[in-house]
């Protein structure tokens, strides 16, 4: 049966929907193989419809079958390049390295424009008032308290805060800081609130 | 159009995946292979098979058509009434888990006309099915004999009213990790115990 | 939106406050406030009374509704009425959560109080269910849903609307003979060589 | 710290900051519930950052643990929220329906009545840009010949605008039209002032727009 393969490739990636999976480059370039199968068979019917016109309805359906791996090609990619932007909206633009490494090159390269396009968009904001940007990724939750307490969960380092303070934010240690300067790092699971 | 028949929409692939019951009109040389029950290289006229939607579409749409579909059993008239008498009593997830997805597609392949109308009512009657199924205590067999999108409604509504009651009995809600960043968190570690 | 984002948004009402200070009027960008007088009655949003409270630094007026005796005629009548009867306050759920969390002990019969607010909302949200039902039962295609609160609103949501979307669409597919919109539409009405 | 009544630039009469945010979280909630993108309110949105600079600079002057100083400050971190969450929820929309959106704006563009900012604008043209170009070096320009083509026709996304929507009216607006689909009696309905309604989004689009309903 046409597209067969492809399926299984959508199916991948509808099951796991919070999370993105390895790129199955193996399996794009069995799909791409494919079409290319089905298109050297149209050209060679397509010379003989002269004299055997009904294989002329044969090269239309596998022309359909073109468009349909087509399709689901494009639905595969743009799926995954949706979750590829949730990744640069919660782990910010430096992947760390077991994520990256689940991208394809070409799928890496689209990951670095989206997030040059956003960081433009983000720094041109309030420009014309001498603002120098707005971080977008930042207050998404509505604010309850100023300060909050939170508990390090990796050897993370210096994080130097607003005021000039430097602390060090080490593996189990508990702080007591700013919620709008510690809030990307809880988003990026680096610190927890303890409530 | 909504968002569901988009042509990057993954359900809306999987949905014209589905097979249907078609017979072929003319000859097609060459596409044997569509018939599993067939050893022949060509596919005869007059032979009846089962093929994705989606190519059931694109041969029924050629002037004159190459197949003419008939309605998967689920939207007979054995089934129909059923369903207009009493549709909670149907097992969708066991007769047909995008039900209504495609019996939209496949309501003009009856020449009666009377699939629509059981969609519509159909709908109407098992609303309450995902109404009490969302408040359940035992969600599984509530939930097992929905179709995929009244599961998947279902699910919705659970998660809208599991927020609501966590909003209703704590006070503040802590900052947490991103969606994304902990379910990569969380596949890693499962990987490092296997290994 | 989640319940967070409305309780930010029924943060904004105002409530009346007795701080245990003095200072002058406070200009925020929402308005101003004040003077604060020690031992006075004063009017602030709901976000600053319970900061304020947070800190110890006032006491939080009840408001009119949270008293056991109109609480139960709201109740009763509630309970009585077919429709949705009208509640008090717009947000109801989120003043009576937040000050009844921050400030119970300014509460005259807080816990009892509580309880009856429950009611009240258990009461709404199991006749909400009934009439969402009733609704895609009777044509699906549009309600009046005065007195509800947006907190209620948000209940249903995303079921309510997305049933009533999902039904549009199939009574559009089910009333003309759709033409296939499937993957290669284009191709199939030329058919011409060019596509190959 | 008083601060009544700020020029905004077109505008003839003077509006308070109240105003302008009560403005601003309006449209907030509007784009929050409303499936296409709205007219932009960027006015409100610089005034407000205005707002707020000028508040954080004055912050800045007062002993850290002064009460009014994490008074202000809450209530800036309120804002802000606000300002980032609607300009999220607007990229998103973007994002999602970029190609119809640009095509939409082109015309918008030629009547002045466009929806996005400028630099709403340039994001989604380049964004489309880095769309054709990855689907292009990963899958397009790597099939056979005829099936290359990078086809917005096809690949273009738009906003359900039948889908439904819960309102409350700002003031009473007469004579809505419910399609009807499987009569064909269409129905007529008022929205009263301060009732309150769900219905599908598209016959109520323009009263979203110009405020005379408010999306809840």
């Amino acid at each position: 049966m046409f597209g067969e393969k492809v399926i299984e490739l959508l199916k991948e990636a509808e099951r796991n929907r919070d999370t993105i999976d390895q790129y199955n480059d193996e399996k794009v370039r069995q799909i791409i193989e494919e079409m290319h199968v089905l298109f050297k068979m149209n050209m060679a019917d397509a010379n003989a419809t002269t004299e055997n016109k009904s294989l002329w309805t044969t090269v239309q359906v596998r022309h359909s079958a073109l468009e349909r791996n087509k399709r689901c090609l494009l639905a595969y990619l743009y799926s995954r390049m949706n979750k590829i932007k949730t990744l640069r909206w919660e782990f910010g633009s430096v992947l760390p390295p077991d994520v990256r490494e689940l991208l394809s090159d070409s799928e890496y390269e689209w990951f670095s424009k989206y997030s040059t396009n956003l960081a433009s968009y983000m720094r041109s904001l309030g420009q014309d008032i001498g603002y120098s940007g707005i971080d977008l990724t930042e207050n998404l939750r509505p604010p309850k308290s100023l300060y909050i307490e939170v508990l390090c969960l990796t050897d993370y380092g210096k994080l130097e805060l607003e005021d000039g303070d430097v602390i060090l934010l080490k593996k189990n240690s508990r702080h007591f800081l700013p919620t709008s300067e510690c809030q990307t790092l809880i988003r990026q699971g680096i610190l927890k609130q303890i409530m | 159009m909504g968002n569901q028949s988009n042509y990057l929409s993954i359900s809306d692939i999987l949905v014209t995946n589905e097979k249907v019951p078609c017979k072929f009109l003319h000859d097609l040389p060459k596409m044997g292979f569509l018939d599993p029950a067939s050893t022949e290289d060509d596919l005869k006229t007059g032979t009846n098979v089962e093929i994705p939607l989606w190519l059931a579409e694109s041969l029924y749409s050629r002037r004159p058509p190459l197949v003419s579909v008939d309605l998967p059993k689920i939207y007979k008239e054995a089934y129909r009434e059923i369903l207009n008498a009493d549709a909670c009593t149907v097992d969708l997830h066991k007769l047909g888990q995008h039900f209504y997805e495609l019996g939209c597609y496949i309501a003009k392949h009856d020449i009666k006309g009377e699939v629509g109308n059981t969609l519509v009512n159909t709908f109407r009657q098992r609303f309450r099915m995902i109404l009490s199924a969302s408040a359940s205590t035992d969600s599984i067999s509530a939930l097992q004999p929905l179709s995929d999108t009244e599961r998947e409604r279902t699910a919705g509504a659970a998660s809208t009213e599991k927020a609501l009651s966590t909003w209703l009995k704590r006070g503040d809600c802590p900052l947490s990790t991103a969606n994304m960043v902990a379910s990569h968190r969380k596949r890693k570690r499962a990987e490092m115990e296997m290994l | 939106m989640d319940p967070y984002e409305i309780e930010f948004i029924g943060e904004n009402r105002i409530v009346s406050i007795i701080p245990n200070f003095s200072h002058d009027k406070i200009f925020l960008i929402c308005g101003e406030f004040g003077p604060f007088r020690a031992g006075l009655p004063m009017n602030v949003p709901l976000w600053l009374g319970v900061m304020l409270k947070q800190k110890q630094k006032c006491r939080i007026v009840p408001p009119d509704w949270m008293d056991i005796e109109v609480l139960e005629n709201i109740k009763e009548e509630e309970k009585r009425s077919r429709f949705f009867t009208k509640m008090p306050n717009e947000h109801y759920m989120v003043e009576a959560k937040l000050i009844l969390g921050a400030a119970a002990e300014d509460i005259p019969r807080a816990s009892e109080i509580k309880t009856i607010i429950k009611d009240i909302w258990d009461i709404r949200m199991s006749k909400l269910r009934t009439s969402m039902d009733a609704l895609m039962k009777s044509g699906g295609n549009y309600g009046r849903l005065d007195h509800l609160t947006m907190m209620e609103i948000n209940s249903v949501k995303p079921l309510l609307p997305e049933a009533m979307d999902e039904l549009h669409r199939i009574k559009m597919m089910a009333r003309k003979t759709m033409p296939a919109s499937l993957n290669n539409s284009t191709f199939s009405q030329t058919g011409g060589s060019q596509n190959i | 710290m008083d601060h009544d009544g700020i020029e905004l630039s077109d505008e003839e009469e003077e509006i308070t900051a109240q105003t302008v945010l009560k403005t601003l979280q309006n449209a907030w909630q509007n784009e929050r519930l409303a499936p296409e993108i709205l007219p932009h309110q960027n006015d409100m949105v610089e005034c407000m950052l205005g707002q707020i600079q000028h508040m954080e600079r004055n912050i800045n002057k007062l002993p850290k643990t002064d009460l009014r100083a994490s008074i202000h400050k809450m209530e800036l971190n309120r804002i802000k929220f606000i300002i980032c969450n609607y300009l999220k929820t607007r990229l998103d929309k973007i994002e999602k329906y970029c190609i119809s959106i640009l095509n939409d704006e082109k015309q918008r563009l030629e009547s002045g009545t466009n929806y996005l900012t400028h630099s709403e604008y340039k994001y989604a043209q380049e964004y489309l840009l880095n769309m054709e170009s990855h689907l292009k070096t990963t899958a397009l320009n790597q099939v056979p010949g005829n099936m290359q083509t990078f086809d917005l026709n096809k690949l273009v996304i738009y906003p359900n605008l039948q889908s439904h929507v819960f309102l409350k009216a700002n003031e009473t607006v007469t004579g809505i039209v419910l399609e009807d689909l499987t009569g064909d009696q269409d129905e007529e309905i008022d929205l009263e002032e301060g009732s309150q309604h769900i219905l599908q989004y598209k016959p109520i689009a323009d009263l979203v727009k110009n405020g005379k309903v408010q999306l809840v």
